[in-house]
């Protein structure tokens, strides 16, 4: 009788086909979610479906805009939460990471700054920045830009 | 309003059709609006007409929605000043009310400490019970071992009983009892199953009702002493406890009867000092209503009391949140009318498996009595990772004939292209004798589908 | 329904919005459509629901909407037993009505008879002040000769008074005096230049109305005796004497006053025997109501009535075209709220310059109070041979205020592309603060625009 | 204070544009007319602009389904007015222009019945019927097409 949200699952009551449980790993990948289980107890059936996030930076594709072309090969930097962007430290002058600059893979390329609490932004490959799309002090959504650096 | 209003920016912790029904009324009330929202959602429609839009996290609900330090944190970093929870999600979290209250906000709901109240069937039923709510008949508590009390307590409550193990459920550890001759031999086995099941012998027994319809009264109730019930909706029509098809008001039931029943679930809300929409549920089953929960939220089908009160729900719960009073008096509501909500869902109409995609066509119903409530527009892309109800169609009539008359047109010329929906299934159930009788019982549309397969 | 039905095909003689209203209600009453159309509506919507399509001409009105004996021929040929004429076109040509009922057909609209004496203004206001329905205050005839008897004409109509030449028209041949003391000059002045004009020196005198409203009483009656009053709009914002803008009920003017004037057209209604749906026109000024005309047919703006009376007026036309009573009495309807109505027209905002082309993107408002009536869909070409009305958004609300506030949120939230429409017009509109005072006259918007012109 | 239909024609304060005639000439031709007049006194202004019609048989463009080639280069008969198709006369058995058969320009290749009424249907160019779309007895709408002639 509740108005709860149903999880839009298909129905579970044989082993889905490959090319569902594909679909689901992709909708789990697109939902930040690292894995699934269904059961079906009467059916004495259990599937567990497991995708490895993180693991695979987000190579823009080629874009047809201006720049498309300086973008080709290039790994953006986004958001892993939102908060106001700091392209420096607070009580430092020098940027994390200026176009140009060089980073290392885990290195922190800026700060997230949600009223007093800092979070760091790390590169996710290591190589050269090629662009700074975030402005400083914005505030910024899960998922936006921040910059791209083109791996070594 | 009366006095300073304590906020002028809202956060709507929501997603589809209520975060953009919540917009509206913010609007219209000269109040600004963030919409938090998944990746997901980018593209939403409230999404794009927010005041201030903030992404704040990946489409599943638990880093998005369902994340309370998220949506504080992000109401601190815009400036909101008070949150609606809309339906589902985080709106029936007591813990998340209290801590928005504590960070200086206003929650748009009851007081953490109501839902709580609410959220536990036992102390929500006992509250119900002294502020003279009816409950489902029952023994009110473990039944005694002398089966002749036993016997005397089931007379009172009248057969069919239900003998239910306290420590039961899942259907598991309950037996209806038809007769009086048959109550001692089923007490003694359902005993006897639950301490082997559950190791706990102890039972309890409540009037079984075999075909009860779902009656529900929709409250408001401002902070300066005021409830009002808003009529009641019937939404027997469900599949897998999901509500398909709501109508108010309740066919059949006499409005005196619906009076009574209304006055006492506002005598319950002043008395726990209920603040906000809420909707006391109940099973309806000749002439005994009989309570099931309270939902500390506005409701899917709000709608329909709107349109037969004419009271927008939803600005109620943002003028309350402000500390204003309701202005209105229960002699001032009037029910006018007839009304039907249709839930659209992206679903196939005959497996109900979800039907996710772009939406390329969204030709939408209008003329005298169809109100729609979307957040869908052409282009739109249903997501696969919430539930699927991608809009509500709400009929009104003069009566309700009219109603339904007018639904069957509006459905009948809606076209969606790109997804499939359950416009089909409603128009079936529009056309069904025993829904235009009115007054079907919660298991009809199952038994319904279960006919439709077969033939 | 009660008896026979005279007819259950209906065929639709005209297109656009109204087309697709006039559809609605025959499906709702259980109705078929004929839905007779142009070359260029061959796409249009309600064409393509109708039961029966047929294309009776190219574009040109004249060879389509406007032919009489095609769409007898159209009605013959489909089995058509009825004909609704919807507003323009056909609807007020009593030749047409004439032929319709000759042909055996109903005819979904008054008799012809009805119609020949509303189009006739001398008629017509003969008709009305005999019914005491208040026209405006006036010589009643031609002048006499004598100046004291012109004078106290004029006092007793009261000042200031427009002298107008009998003869004349088109604004010629007319002068205003505000004061006694200018009067005999002035008509002095007015009888010599009619003389040279005109050939007839023969004048009279009516209060003239400095800044009227338009304000305008709808009615219904059946063919038993019933007619009903359905409250007032208020029609005063327009443009080039095309409504933009109406709302209903009449702001600040009393609801006995308007009772009183509506008993009037009720009881004239009755006189005159007219049948179906018609509206009285009035100029409204201080406090007085002068009859303009009486239109005997739906008109564009009746949604708003619809929305705060709870009267379908398109069924009551059809179910009085059956013959049925209408089955309420005057004291079965009360004013709920205050509706508006704004008029979307495919148009430039502020040259106003029709704007035909693709609509690409057509997102419709929705929510509590919102109602559309429109024939477009994404896709849908506005043509260039029509007038311009795409659609009409319609809000209610419990307070005018409520409504203001429900339409601005509306039209913010539409979504047009592929045409210009005069949305942002309305939006200024709805926030400027003599509108939301309410009583501007009917000069008040081309004031409006000058204004905007020249800033 | 009326609801009569506005003409959507541009306001005529100067002369038009010639593309903007091109478009109203093109409006009119659609629109069945055959000619307007534009009128503004207080400029003194006046524009009359006249559309041959009737004289342009439709030749039918290209399509892409089956049997698009077979049509170039034909050319349609439409119903002039709605009602129902008359292959051959009501007292006769012949067919007015079967497929195959050969027509003159203005030769009666159909009629429409409207009750008791029947209107003549010609060919608008003389050559070979190609093709016959119009069903016996069914009620075609105006500019329905009834045939396809192959010009000689």
């Amino acid at each position: 009788m509740s108005n709860r949200p149903e999880h839009l699952l298909p129905p579970f009551e044989k082993l889905p086909a490959p090319e569902d449980i594909e679909r689901i790993a992709q909708w789990l990948a697109q939902a930040g979610l690292e894995g699934l289980e269904l059961s079906n107890a009467a059916a004495g059936l259990k599937l567990r479906i497991r995708v490895g996030q993180g693991a695979v930076p987000c190579v823009a594709p080629p874009r047809d805009d201006a720049g498309a072309d300086a973008r080709v090969g290039t790994v953006a930097v986004t958001a892993p939460y939102f908060g106001h962007l700091c392209l420096a430290h607070p009580s430092r002058d020098a940027s994390f990471a200026p176009v140009g600059g060089r980073v290392g893979k885990g290195d922190v390329v800026a700060l997230l700054r949600l009223d007093t609490l800092l979070l760091r932004v790390v590169a996710p490959v290591a190589g050269t920045v090629t662009e700074v799309a975030g402005q400083p002090d914005a505030l910024l959504g899960y998922g936006a830009e921040i910059m791209r650096i083109r791996p070594d | 309003m009366s006095g300073t209003p304590r906020f002028s920016r809202v956060l709507i912790a929501n997603r589809g059709e209520i975060a953009l029904r919540i917009q509206r009324a913010c609007r219209q009330l000269g109040l600004e609006t963030v919409a938090v929202h998944s990746a997901a959602d980018a593209d939403s429609r409230h999404v794009r007409e927010a005041d201030i839009a903030l992404c704040i996290g990946p489409a599943a609900a638990a880093r998005s929605y369902l994340d309370p330090d998220g949506i504080l944190l992000a109401a601190r970093l815009t400036g909101a000043q008070a949150i609606h929870p809309g339906y589902g999600f985080l709106s029936e979290n007591a813990d998340f009310a209290d801590a928005v209250e504590k960070a200086g906000l206003a929650f748009i709901g009851p007081t953490g400490a109501s839902i709580r109240m609410m959220g536990d069937k036992i102390t929500a039923k006992r509250a119900m019970r002294e502020a003279g709510v009816p409950c489902v008949p029952g023994s009110d508590g473990p039944l005694p071992a002398d089966m002749d009390a036993v016997r005397a307590i089931a007379l009172e409550v009248g057969f069919p009983v239900i003998v239910k193990a306290s420590g039961g459920g899942g259907g598991r550890g309950m037996r209806v009892v038809e007769r009086e001759a048959d109550l001692a031999q089923a007490v003694a086995l359902t005993a006897e199953e639950a301490r082997q099941a559950f190791g706990n012998p102890t039972l309890y027994l409540e009037r079984f009702m075999q075909k009860p319809r779902h009656v529900e009264i929709q409250v408001l109730c401002d902070t300066h002493g005021t409830a009002l019930w808003l009529g009641a909706r019937d939404c027997s029509l469900q599949r897998r406890h999901q509500k398909v098809l709501e109508e108010a008001s309740a066919p059949g039931i006499a409005p005196e009867m619906i009076a009574q029943i209304g006055e006492r679930c506002a005598e319950a809300c002043r008395r726990i000092g209920y603040r906000g929409a809420g909707t006391f549920e109940f099973l309806y089953e000749d002439g005994v209503f009989a309570f099931i929960e309270m939902n500390t939220r506005v409701q899917v089908e709000h709608p329909i009391t709107e349109e037969t009160t004419g009271i927008d729900i939803v600005a109620g719960q943002l003028r309350v949140a402000q500390g204003d009073p309701l202005g209105i008096a229960q002699a001032d509501i009037v029910l006018r009318g007839h009304a039907i909500e249709c839930r659209l869902n992206a679903e196939d109409p005959f497996t109900f498996a979800p039907s996710p995609g772009t939406i390329t066509r969204w030709d939408l119903p209008g003329g005298p009595g169809i109100r729609v409530d979307t957040h869908v527009v052409a282009g739109y892309a249903v997501q696969p990772y919430y539930d699927s109800l991608i809009g509500k169609v709400i009929s009104h009539g003069a009566t309700r004939a009219e109603a339904i008359a007018r639904m069957r047109v509006a459905l009948s010329e809606m076209r969606v292209e790109g997804v499939s929906t359950n416009i089909p299934l409603h128009l079936d159930l529009l056309a069904d004798p025993a829904f235009q009788q009115g007054g079907v019982d919660i298991h009809y549309l199952e038994r319904w589908l279960a006919q439709r397969t077969a033939s």
